[in-house]
């Protein structure tokens, strides 16, 4: 850069430490000059700034300095942080894709228990599930459905390769939890003989 | 160098008790006192007279006495050590035991050189240009920002999983009672009536139990029991035992 | 100015819009670049700003920009007076900055007094000062440091820039007493040689 003149420094300085916008005639509270003079010494400070990462700029009658605008996506840092489903995300997750198109009272009704508003948000932010149109019914609820995503995302070519009710029933996912101790201790007394 | 102002003089001040008074407030400590009267001295720290800088603390102490000023603690410890001080200083030589007093006066300049040095730093510090007061940093930064965005993780097992669990949950349960090997109290009852009619004699109820061993046999022979008490109760069947715990024997009623 | 690169704008613009000084570190987790590809950047940077109203200024291992410390008498009066510290706070301020890290009895044996509860608090508070472990001694002392804060606040680029440190190390006034003597007896002994 060429060395900027004092009254350019001044301005420069007054300018970067301000915290909001400047008029020309708050500037020259601190900085001796004409309007002309100071006018000239933004012009010169504009054209220095130009092309670099700050620039000065005007606002209406105000000046002030900013980042360059298309370095703007630097200041903001994307961070991401792996996090599992909650017990009350996953089960609400699974009945969507098991009956879906399905309203939040049905979720409701086939988890026997009352879910907080946070659980489909989780699940659409997640961009799994997706609103699906309201029911027929009244008070024409919404329903819910899943997305193209959640099929990618657990590695399904569509609902349909989700395991149904009888498969489940066959590798002991539907049996109640009671049962299946039990069922787990006669095997063993039964290994025991 | 810039050194901070020298305080007065003890002679200007002791004048005035009041002025005393609030210059006692202003002392940080003895250390600082004797460094104010080593500055008063006007010569390097290192060329200064101990035995003077310990007089002239001695009169300050007594005229502040004398005055009724009180002191602290640690001013007074620092007189009566500077009284010794200076009596050993006063000694001939060859009269001097340990600890030797020029080595202990030496000990009490290097004290304050030390003090001296860091109060000057701190002065020079307080002097520089400072973020805030001199120089300043942008007024209104728009900040950095980190977003943390969660990426929700599941997998295949948990989703299903979760709908077994859900659907076991919510489903009407049916309750299928596994095969246990027992005899009930109305197979017991069929047995032994139908078996008493075949025995003549005294029959132990060893003989009516079905075939078998382990729980079968011990549940056979609970039901037993009670199905020999309840044909009793009916005059169907006789009952014999010799002694508690001893054989019980059944016989067809005459 | 020359037209800045890419790397330069994109470092610039972060340092801008940061609200404290930035380590190397954090810069390049918004800007790509190995370390010594931001160093140089940095000293490029420097260099555009030097003789500026605004200059780029390290502080330890941090960066950031602040406004000339000349131009000082045209910006304070929009500011506040830092708080003022009492003599005891400047000289405890002194004592560890020079000594560090040292313990509260170290600082009580140069001052010749015990310090009050307050006085590290209110450096503590300040953001000058910091707690840095105990020391490996009976009784295991807590040692106070610096802090980086300390360093921005006086303008420092380091503790080697500690007005006189060079001197004060020189003629032996930031060892204690008893190695001064130590150190002044092994001189006499040699010259008695």
């Amino acid at each position: 850069m060429t060395p900027p003149d004092d009254r350019v420094r001044a301005i420069e300085a007054v300018l970067f430490a301000a915290t909001e916008p400047l008029t020309l005639d708050t500037i020259r509270a601190h900085v001796a000059g004409t309007p002309n003079e100071v006018r000239e010494c933004l012009d010169r400070l504009a054209a220095d700034y130009a092309g670099r990462g700050i620039n000065l700029v005007r606002r209406g009658d105000r000046w002030l300095f900013q980042t360059a605008a298309d370095l703007a996506h630097l200041l903001r840092r994307q961070r991401e942080e792996p996090r599992r489903l909650s017990r009350a995300g996953i089960e609400t997750l699974a009945i969507i894709a098991y009956h879906e198109p399905v309203t939040r009272a049905e979720i409701e009704a086939i988890r026997g228990v009352v879910i907080s508003k946070g659980t489909i948000d989780v699940l659409m932010e997640a961009g799994w599930v997706r609103p699906a149109g309201r029911r027929e019914a009244p008070g024409r609820p919404l329903t819910y459905a899943t997305t193209p995503g959640f099929l990618a995302h657990f590695g399904l070519e569509s609902r349909r390769d989700l395991p149904g009710i009888d498969d489940l029933r066959a590798t002991g996912l539907l049996d109640p939890v009671d049962l299946a101790i039990e069922a787990l201790e006669v095997e063993k007394t039964g290994e025991g003989d | 160098m810039t050194r901070p102002p020298i305080p007065p003089s003890i002679a200007t001040v002791s004048d005035h008790a009041d002025q005393l008074t609030l210059d006692l407030d202003g002392w940080e400590g003895p250390l600082d006192l004797l460094l104010s009267m080593a500055r008063s001295q006007k010569v390097d720290l290192r060329a200064i007279s101990i035995l003077a800088l310990v007089e002239q603390y001695l009169v300050y102490v007594e005229r502040a006495r004398r005055l009724k000023l009180e002191l602290a603690a640690d001013y007074l410890v620092m007189a009566a050590w500077l009284a010794y001080l200076k009596s050993s200083l006063l000694l001939p030589r060859e009269e001097q035991e340990e600890p030797d007093p020029d080595d202990l006066a030496l000990r009490l300049q290097l004290r304050l050189e030390r003090l001296d040095a860091m109060r000057e730093a701190g002065a020079r510090l307080m002097a520089r240009d400072r973020l805030g007061r001199d120089t300043f940093t942008r007024g209104a930064p728009e900040g950095l920002r980190v977003i943390r965005q969660s990426a929700w993780q599941a997998e295949l097992y948990d989703l299903i999983a979760a709908y077994g669990r859900v659907s076991a949950r919510t489903r009407p349960v049916m309750h299928v009672v596994a095969d246990r090997e027992v005899m009930t109290l109305e197979a017991a009852l069929a047995r032994v009536s139908e078996l008493i009619g075949l025995e003549l004699d005294w029959t132990a109820i060893d003989r009516f139990l079905p075939p078998g061993s382990g729980r079968l046999r011990r549940s056979a022979l609970a039901s037993s029991f009670l199905a020999a008490l309840e044909l009793a109760k009916q005059g169907r069947v006789e009952l014999r035992q010799q002694a508690p715990f001893a054989p019980l024997y059944l016989k067809a009623a005459s």
